[in-house]
């Protein structure tokens, strides 16, 4: 029955999104179609999770020749590194329908295509599926932007349009080396990644195709320095786009390095880890420090997002299980805190026409149930143990440590450097006295309630009991890692500081 | 060896069901019609109280087991396992524990039930409590977690409930900035508990991250490594109890309500530095080197403390710097690895804090929230309870024998002493000498002479017996519990020390009687010379004095908390504004931007060529043509 | 030896011809011009025993085309008025000689290098109609066959373009 | 000998791309097309008279067909313009551009 | 009886191109009929094509010929690209006709004579067929640029076409000289035979494809022969520049790769040189893009990018196996994508092409929201976005070019086509993210929008299932 699981969800919410543009339907139609969909999507994405059983092999599969002359098929999976990242995009989703309810059709119609062409891109196998779709997912969010978008929202968007093709258009050129290496050693054509991964790498083309994809997968990120497309971006597109953005988006491009460059690029990735690493971290302080000077909320919670996804990266790039494990989790747990975090700003941009920090004030005594939701979610996001936030966070940290004592002791400071801007914000808007506009806050209707709440006790949940999924997860990247081979481990071993690499041999 | 208990568990689990209840009640209930308070009194209090009742269980229980064998586990399920890590949210009662959870969830009722009296009234009640409970909930996890990451989440979630209780008061700008502090000065320890604790892992975590597998594998951790670890593991604690340099939230913490400062300074918060110190002595005992380390701290800290604590004129920051004082005392002891007295000294100390600031905030409450005590004076016959209480609980602040302070603090300056750092014993000493000075100041000030403020003076009456009864208490406890470890000088039986043993990796250093007995005079002697400074100075009423010179430079804490702004938090924001009006836009964006001009301009100038003319196409193509055939003559011979 | 002096006579006549096309302000010169220069290459194409060209060149080039070049310039009736004053032309034409040496050098060195240059002695039937009526015929058919497209588009088209037009509808 | 001919060949159809370039007159714009076209005509002849094959004569045949033909509707242009503007200055007609 | 087939489609053309003219006598007539009957036409011809299997290369009539005529699945796909133009073409007009008056019946009858002169050129195997099926093609895309007599810039379009045109063609007889004197034949497989028996690099061969390498890099608006594009594209009535930018373009490519392929020993020589124009012309392309305000001049410039790419294509081909299918696809692609292009602005430019330029299409989205979204999905095919028949077109091209180790010329592929998409998106973004100042109200026929659908549609289909041949 769930054969077909994966394209339905892909495939469901694309023709129903291109249906809404093609037929006359009304704003509210639209809205209750998308749910529907979306719902269904959902209800697909849990029965996939309770079925996924986590042997770190692919699941789901289905596989299809599609261009045959070069071996491209229309190839679809799920395995431990997807599964999180899939779960975002399918579960998340509803609520984008149920909070923002007063939109056009076309709204609606963007979100659906989004999020059919993310879900597209983490289940897609074969590279050039993968880019199909990656691609494919930018277009809305350009519409998004301009359509329904702030007063800024022309440069934003294309700022962020630009910047995105042209990093994966460079990365369509690695694809293509890889593929076209592929086909020299092996003598046919594909671009399935399970067996590209078996390429041996080397030279300084291969490097060179490295770094097209980290360029494409760094922009999407957003990772240091090429993040700067995001705080436009993020602050000029309806909050809904933003939370697509933030909570999902983003973290494909952590996906992408995990699924696609990792297995291929062992070598070049861990020459070059340090640097990247470096990068990660940076930029989470830079952006973190950038977030506390911000006066537009969503300006702020865009650093705070980009800030995050630095140390998310940061995983990735530290090549161990732990750390592996806790970018994969730190996804999912990410994508719950800050995402839901984008949809309160949103919702407070409806109900005060303002998003400026200095315009609120003492929300806590009008809505408090609205306060503490943000609370949970807010607390989350800056690693509090008890929230999803902790165990990914932790684990990177302790992954970073192994990989470099200084990185670690860099990727450590994000427990502070979140907190402050957090707090800052947190203290301006639902602390301190109420302000004018902030008398007449209206508190979280029930729907709306009912909509987070679900969320808030999945933040709760996944950090008591974040077990169920890490055992999902965590054979992949066991796999994953033990595929990196010994050579890679000694490249790493030369960057690790003279502390960690003691226990490295111990290990 | 060990022994699972299924109920061990709970002991955190209810007042965190209690928080959650209460705070759910509360926020769906605050807007409309709020509930009676009653019901959120016993509501809260069910939970501390079953908890120390099942603290008790536990104790009888390790009680009947053979020395070696006092270890109660339960581990309730895998928590996180990734690779070579494996976390249980297990918990572990021992001694050490057992004692810990003795106390804390002993005081921390009674500061619940005391906390029913005095947040009569407020519109927040039920949140207030839903914090308490949470609060505690979250300090038994610490001391209950087997291992250090379940710790952490204790440690953690006493930091966000200091946070929200310090910020309770919130529509005051301030409080809520001092719970801002107190939370990132607390992540700047975290971050060295995440660092120690990532790093023990990599050295040993992998055989099993708890402390019984830890304290087992403890002898194959690399020398650096475990140094590290004890040295990042003590700015963790650092940020948590207080210390050098981290110690700067701790006062501003009075923001909050008073039962909560006492449950800060006594029974919860503070204390967790020491009692990871401890929890990890079997680190720190192969490491004498981040013993010292510990033990200067401490002591220094114990001094500049009592500094600032002789010059406030805040009932509750004198109290709050005694506490800090007092907590750098502690990490003397644990530094030189006598951990039985620095937790017996913890142990103590949560009594006689926990009355001080109860009975602080019973002046409080009687004045109508005043809290300086130049304003105060004479109250002794209007709140004769509270003055007895206090005075009880002066006495073992000061470490006057025989109240319990006086054998804990012993203990410690003992151990120093007979450890050969006769330095960090002088300077405890001198440090004992200012505690009863600045004690007895305030109680003069506030309890003797003449009432400063008639008017409040009149309308000040003993509070309620919710609240004057776990005073009692407190102070019967304050006055009896240092006989539980009377040292050997006195015949002692020095029960905490052997309960304790079996916990901890203690060293004990055979001492002459001699040596004892100096260290118990000139402890006393000091004690004497502050008392009578102090009653010289204020026990016939004074007049606040203007403070000049080193006085005032101490009032004003030495200006650290100016440095630390000027240092830290305006360089930080300074940082963050250049970064967004400056660095952001102009330089890491450059590459962005430049590209784009440089296109626009390109294509501008592009324009240019295409002039309209045909003549002028065909010279292009002839150009072009040219340079071709100018390249490709070269290849003709 | 006559060859040689006819040849260069017509080399000499061609050249000049074609300067006086580049040169000439007025079309009327350069067309009478160009007719010169077509005239001598007839010339050299009978040199190089090319009979039927050397016909073909006198009668289509020089003959028709050429006609009716002067012709649509009678016919327009160019007043000196008309004509661009062109008043830089000669740097131009210094510049264009620059810009166009490479070219002719490149040319030239190609022309040197072939091998064996010396004209040898062909057959009499060599260029006459017959012989290149049969070439034509047989190996090159289908050209021939293309061109009459080509010169229908080109009637067309020229009507289209200069010629009177109802108006669509 | 041969190559005699293909270097005035040559210094025709260059003086062609010189009149190409310079003039702005239509006419001789049009008529130095025309000499190019010459030029390549008598390379054509010149190498069939190398080669001793008549196809070069074929092709110069070939070749001044689509100069009869380019003629004509170069003709019909000029007319064109000529109904516009009243002038022959290729520079006037320079609407187009940027 | 298969040469004949083969023949088909170009028999079919002509001779309907001769009847149109015939038509053309009678007065009777009606411009609506000879576009119904140009469509019938081509479309007849087109499935004729479609049916014609073709093996891998025929030389058709070979006795009758001489073997100047070769037909392969490379050329059966041009003829089928080359017919399809025409048949939309014809679809667009129809209805650009009805506000535009200034067409009479021959229009469509040198409309099909050029469509003849395309289909002779991807057949033909020899220089000098290829240059006589050149000039019919340029002639009769210079009568039908000038065809609106009445507006000036259509002379002038027409003036700076014919000279420069008739300038390129001067060197491509030039060339073919010097290729006759160096191989005494002009047939593309005796070239090859020569060049593999001597050296490619012998001074009348160099000079002489040099020179046909000119003419040809001039048709397909390569660096630096590239400056009359623009202005000829915008001097043009709209179908005419959609037809030109296609089905030109299409013709030239398909006989330069036929002249490139037959001979290994060129296509090696000439690498470097094409990797260079192809660079220039790319990154030309995108700088005159950039500054132009008006649609059809900057698809004009686009469609230089586009012949960059083309070159790609072109260095990369392998003359082993020679298949051209990157060269077809790739031309496909681009014609759907263009030609949907120009028919949408054919009909919504109005009378007399009004709106032109990028700030006339502001709005468009709010008032015509599907001529909006179909030029929105024909941008972004042009700019290679998947899942568009220009982004497969795009991926292939790159794939050929590392496949033969030209990793940079993929690279800066790939830069050039980032800059493209500035310009492309920026039309997007004034159709659909500004406030509408104008009405859109136009007159086009059903023929219009359907031809603008369909090839909606084939932009969709050549990119999702893309029958690589």
């Amino acid at each position: 029955m769930f054969e077909y699981a994966l394209s339905v969800m892909i495939f469901l919410p694309i023709l129903a999104g291109l249906a809404l543009f093609l037929f006359p339907f009304s704003g509210g139609a639209s809205r209750i179609t998308g749910f529907i969909v979306s719902i269904v999507v959902l209800f697909l994405g849990i029965e996939l999770f309770l079925g996924f059983s986590g042997t770190g092999a692919m699941e789901y599969v289905e596989s299809r020749a599609w261009i045959e002359s070069l071996g491209i098929r229309y190839s679809l999976g799920v395995d431990g590194i997807s599964l999180l990242v899939l779960m975002a995009g399918s579960i998340l989703f509803p609520m984008v329908f149920t909070v923002f309810t007063t939109r056009t059709k076309g709204y609606y119609a963007n979100l659906l295509i989004i999020q059919g062409a993310m879900i597209g891109a983490i289940c897609a196998t074969d590279m050039v599926l993968f880019y199909i779709f990656w691609e494919i997912m930018l277009l809305p969010v350009f519409f998004m932007i301009g359509i329904y978008g702030g007063p800024n929202r022309l440069p934003a968007t294309l700022k962020i349009t630009l910047y995105t093709i042209s990093g994966s258009l460079l990365m369509l050129a690695g694809i293509v080396y890889v593929a076209v290496s592929y086909h020299d050693q092996f003598g046919k054509w594909t671009f399935d990644i399970v067996e590209l991964s078996n390429l041996q790498l080397g030279g300084g083309m291969a490097v060179l195709a490295f770094f097209m994809f980290m360029i494409a997968f760094a922009i999407k990120i957003p990772l240091f320095p090429f993040h700067t497309w995001l705080p436009d971006a993020y602050t000029e597109a309806p909050s809904s786009t933003t939370f697509v953005l933030s909570a999902i988006m983003a973290k494909i491009g952590v996906y992408g390095v995990i699924r696609f460059v990792v297995p291929v690029f062992e070598i070049e990735l861990a020459r070059f880890a340090i640097l990247l690493s470096l990068a990660g971290v940076v930029g989470m302080m830079y952006c973190g420090l950038a977030a506390i000077a911000q006066k537009d909320m969503k300006r702020m919670l865009a650093f705070s997002s980009a800030s995050h996804m630095g140390i998310i990266a940061l995983g990735v790039f530290c090549m161990n299980v732990q750390a592996l494990t806790g970018c994969l989790f730190q996804i999912a747990a990410h994508a719950t805190s800050t995402g839901v975090l984008f949809l309160f700003i949103g919702l407070m941009e409806e109900r005060m026409q303002t998003r400026n920090i200095a315009d609120f004030g003492g929300i806590a005594y009008r809505a408090p149930i609205f306060a503490t939701f943000f609370a949970i979610a807010m607390l989350a996001s800056v690693g509090l143990p008890g929230t999803s936030g902790f165990i990914g966070e932790f684990l990177i940290i302790l992954g970073a440590i192994k990989f470099s004592g200084f990185i670690g002791f860099l990727a450590g400071t994000s427990l502070i450097v979140g907190v402050c801007y957090m707090l800052w914000m947190f203290q301006r808007v639902f602390f301190e006295k109420p302000g004018e506009g902030t008398e007449k806050f209206k508190d979280l209707t029930i729907p709306e309630a009912l909509t987070f709440l679900p969320v808030i006790l999945l933040i709760i949940g996944m950090g008591i009991f974040p077990q169920p999924f890490l055992k999902k997860i965590e054979p992949t990247a066991q796999l994953h890692i033990a595929e990196v081979s010994v050579m890679t481990k000694t490249v790493l071993a030369d960057n690790a500081l003279p502390i960690a690499l003691d226990t490295l041999q111990k290990n | 060896m060990e022994h699972t208990v299924s109920y061990l568990g709970f002991i955190p689990l209810l007042p965190l069901i209690g928080a959650v209840v209460i705070g759910l009640l509360h926020m769906f209930t605050c807007r409309k019609t709020p509930l009676p308070e009653i019901f959120y009194g016993v509501l809260a209090c069910v939970g501390p109280v079953l908890s120390f009742l099942l603290a008790l269980v536990v104790f009888f229980q390790l009680k009947g087991l053979p020395a070696e064998e006092r270890f109660l586990t339960h581990n309730v399920f895998t928590w996180f396992a990734v690779g070579d890590l494996h976390v249980d949210m297990g918990f572990l009662a021992d001694p050490l524990s057992s004692l810990m959870l003795l106390f804390v969830t002993f005081i921390g009722s009674l500061i619940h039930i005391y906390s029913v009296g005095y947040m009569a009234g407020d519109e927040n009640f039920g949140k207030f409590f839903s914090y308490l409970n949470l609060f505690l909930g979250s300090m038994l996890i610490l001391v209950l977690g087997s291992g250090p990451v379940v710790m952490f989440v204790g440690w953690e979630g006493v930091g966000l409930c200091s946070y929200l209780l310090i910020s309770f008061y919130s529509k005051e700008t301030d409080n809520v900035i001092a719970g801002n502090k107190a939370f990132i000065v607390n992540r700047i320890g975290d971050l060295g508990f995440v660092l120690g604790m990532a790093f023990l892992f990599w050295a040993i975590g992998d055989l099993g991250f708890d402390y019984l597998s830890l304290k087992a594998n403890v002898a194959s951790i690399p020398p650096g490594v475990g140094l590290a670890v004890c040295l990042l593991l003590f700015i963790g604690a650092c940020g948590k109890s207080a210390q050098i340099p981290l110690y700067v939230w701790l006062p501003d913490a009075m923001a909050g309500p008073t039962p909560v400062s006492a449950l800060i300074h006594a029974a919860t918060m503070v204390t967790a530095g020491v009692y990871m110190v401890a929890r990890f002595s079997f680190l720190y005992a192969h490491y004498p080197v981040a013993g010292s380390v510990v033990a200067w701290v401490g002591i220094l800290t114990a001094l500049l403390a009592a500094i600032f604590g002789m010059f406030q004129k805040d009932i509750k920051k004198i109290l709050a710097y005694s506490t800090v004082s007092q907590l750098g005392y502690m990490f003397a002891g644990v530094g030189v690895a006598a951990y039985s007295a620095g937790i017996f000294h913890v142990f103590t100390h949560a009594f006689f804090k926990a009355l001080l600031f109860l009975g602080a905030g019973s002046v409080i409450y009687a004045l109508h929230h005043e809290q300086d005590i130049w304003k105060m004076g004479g109250l002794k016959d209007k709140l004769p309870k509270t003055y007895w209480t206090m005075i009880i609980g002066a006495f073992a602040l000061s470490g006057c024998p025989p109240f319990s302070g006086f054998f804990s603090k012993d203990e410690i300056l003992f151990s120093a002493l007979a450890s050969g750092h006769t330095g960090i014993w002088l300077i405890g000493v001198l440090v004992a000498g200012m505690t009863a000075y600045y004690t007895f100041r305030m109680i003069f000030l506030v309890f003797h002479g003449k009432p400063r403020v008639q008017e409040s003076f009149d309308h000040a009456h003993e509070p309620p017996a919710v609240m004057t009864v776990p005073l009692i208490i407190l102070a019967v406890g304050a006055l009896f519990a240092g006989f539980l470890n009377l040292p050997g000088i006195f015949g002692g039986n020095l029960n905490v020390s052997h309960w304790l043993a079996p916990s901890l990796s203690e060293l004990h250093p055979h001492v002459s009687f001699w040596v004892e007995l100096l260290a118990i005079t000139t402890s006393v002697v000091a004690f004497a010379i502050g008392i009578t400074i102090a009653f010289k100075k204020f026990g016939q009423g004074a007049t606040e004095p203007e403070f000049t010179g080193f006085a005032k430079f101490g009032y004003h804490k030495f200006y650290v908390d100016e440095i630390y702004n000027a240092v830290f938090v305006q360089p930080y924001k300074a940082f963050g504004s250049v970064i967004s009006r400056f660095l952001e836009p102009n330089v890491t964006d450059s590459h962005v931007k430049l590209s784009v001009w440089l296109y626009q301009k390109a294509g501008a100038a592009f324009k240019v060529f295409q002039i309209g003319y045909v003549r002028v196409y065909a010279i292009y193509m002839v150009i072009g043509l040219s340079l071709m055939s100018l390249f490709l003559s070269q290849t003709i011979n | 030896m006559f060859a040689e002096a006819l040849f260069f006579g017509f080399a000499v006549l061609s050249v000049l011809g074609a300067i006086g096309l580049v040169l000439f302000r007025h079309p009327m010169n350069g067309a009478m011009s160009l007719v010169v220069t077509m005239i001598s290459l007839a010339g050299l194409y009978a040199l190089l025993s090319a009979k039927l060209i050397f016909a073909l060149q006198l009668i289509v080039y020089a003959g028709a085309i050429m006609s009716l070049v002067l012709f649509i310039i009678m016919f327009l009736n160019i007043q000196d008025s008309d004509l661009p004053t062109e008043k830089g032309r000669w740097l131009y034409q210094l510049g264009g000689i620059i810009v166009i040496l490479p070219i002719a050098s490149f040319l030239i060195k190609i022309v040197k290098s072939i091998p064996g240059s010396e004209a040898t002695i062909v057959g009499s039937g060599f260029g006459g109609v017959k012989e290149v009526g049969l070439v034509l015929f047989q190996d090159w058919l289908l050209p021939f066959e293309i061109v009459s497209i080509l010169l229908l588009v080109a009637l067309v088209g020229a009507v289209v373009l200069a010629g009177k037009r109802r108006m669509g509808k | 000998m041969i190559q005699d001919y293909l270097i005035l060949s040559i210094i025709l159809f260059c003086l062609g791309i010189l009149g190409v370039i310079t003039r702005r007159n239509v006419f001789s714009v049009f008529m130095s097309i025309e000499l190019m076209l010459n030029a390549a005509n008598l390379a054509f002849i010149a190498f069939s008279r190398l080669h001793e094959s008549m196809d070069g004569h074929v092709l110069a045949m070939m070749v001044m067909a689509v100069a009869a033909a380019e003629a004509a509707l170069a003709l019909a242009v000029v007319i064109l313009l000529h109904k516009h503007k009243s002038k022959l200055d290729t520079n006037i007609f320079s609407l187009l551009k940027g | 009886m298969n040469d004949f087939l083969s023949l088909l489609p170009l028999l079919i053309i002509s001779s309907g191109a001769i009847i149109l003219m015939l038509l053309a006598a009678f007065e009777k007539s009606r411009l609506e009929t000879a576009s119904y009957l140009s469509m019938g036409f081509f479309a007849v011809a087109f499935f004729v094509q479609l049916l014609v299997g073709c093996g891998p290369t025929i030389v058709i009539f070979n006795n009758v010929f001489n073997g100047m005529l070769a037909a392969s699945n490379f050329t059966q796909a041009a003829s089928l690209i080359i017919l399809a133009c025409g048949f939309f073409t014809a679809m667009t007009t129809h209805s650009y006709f009805k506000v535009n008056h200034f067409s009479s019946l021959e229009f469509y009858a040198i409309m099909m004579f050029g469509a003849c002169g395309m289909l002779l050129l991807t057949l033909s195997q020899e220089l000098i067929t290829s240059f006589i099926a050149l000039e019919i093609m340029s002639l009769a895309i210079y009568v039908l640029v000038g065809y609106n007599r009445s507006n000036v810039k259509a002379a002038e379009a027409v003036l700076k076409y014919l000279m420069l045109g008739a300038f390129a063609g001067a060197f491509f007889t030039m060339g073919t000289a010097l290729i006759y004197g160096g191989v005494k034949s002009t047939k593309f497989v005796e070239i090859g035979a020569f060049c593999a028996a001597n050296s490619a690099t012998a001074p009348l061969i160099l000079g002489g494809t040099f020179f046909i390498f000119v003419a040809l890099l001039f048709k397909a608006a390569a660096f630096p022969f590239h400056a009359w594009v623009v202005d000829v594209y915008d001097g043009a009535s709209t179908p005419v520049t959609g037809f030109m930018a296609t089905a030109l373009k299409t013709a030239i490519f398909t006989v330069f790769a036929n002249f490139l392929a037959q001979n290994s020993g060129l296509h090696g020589s000439w690498v470097t040189f094409l990797f260079y124009i192809s660079v220039l012309t790319m990154f030309g392309g995108n700088l005159i893009a950039i500054g132009q305000s008006n649609l059809k001049r900057m698809l004009a410039a686009s469609g230089i990018v586009h012949s960059g790419y083309l070159l790609i294509a072109l260095v990369a081909i392998s003359t082993e196996h020679f298949t051209g299918s990157v060269i077809a696809y790739y031309l496909a692609a681009y014609a759907a994508g263009t030609l949907g292009m120009f028919a949408a602005l054919a009909y919504l430019g109005g009378e007399g092409e009004k709106r032109c330029t990028f700030d006339d299409f502001k709005g468009l989205a709010k008032v015509r929201p599907y001529s909006a979204a179909a030029i929105t999905v024909f941008l972004l095919s042009m700019a290679g976005i998947p899942p568009t028949a220009g982004f497969m077109g795009k991926f292939y091209v790159i794939t050929s070019a590392i496949a033969a180790d030209h990793m940079a010329l993929a690279i800066l592929g790939i830069v050039s086509s980032i800059l493209s998409m500035w310009y492309y998106l920026r039309l997007i973004i004034n159709m659909y993210f500004h406030k509408t100042e104008d009405t859109f109200e136009t007159k086009e026929s059903v023929f219009a929008t359907a031809c603008t659908f369909i090839l909606v549609f084939c932009v969709f289909a050549i990119g999702i299932y893309p029958i690589v041949i």
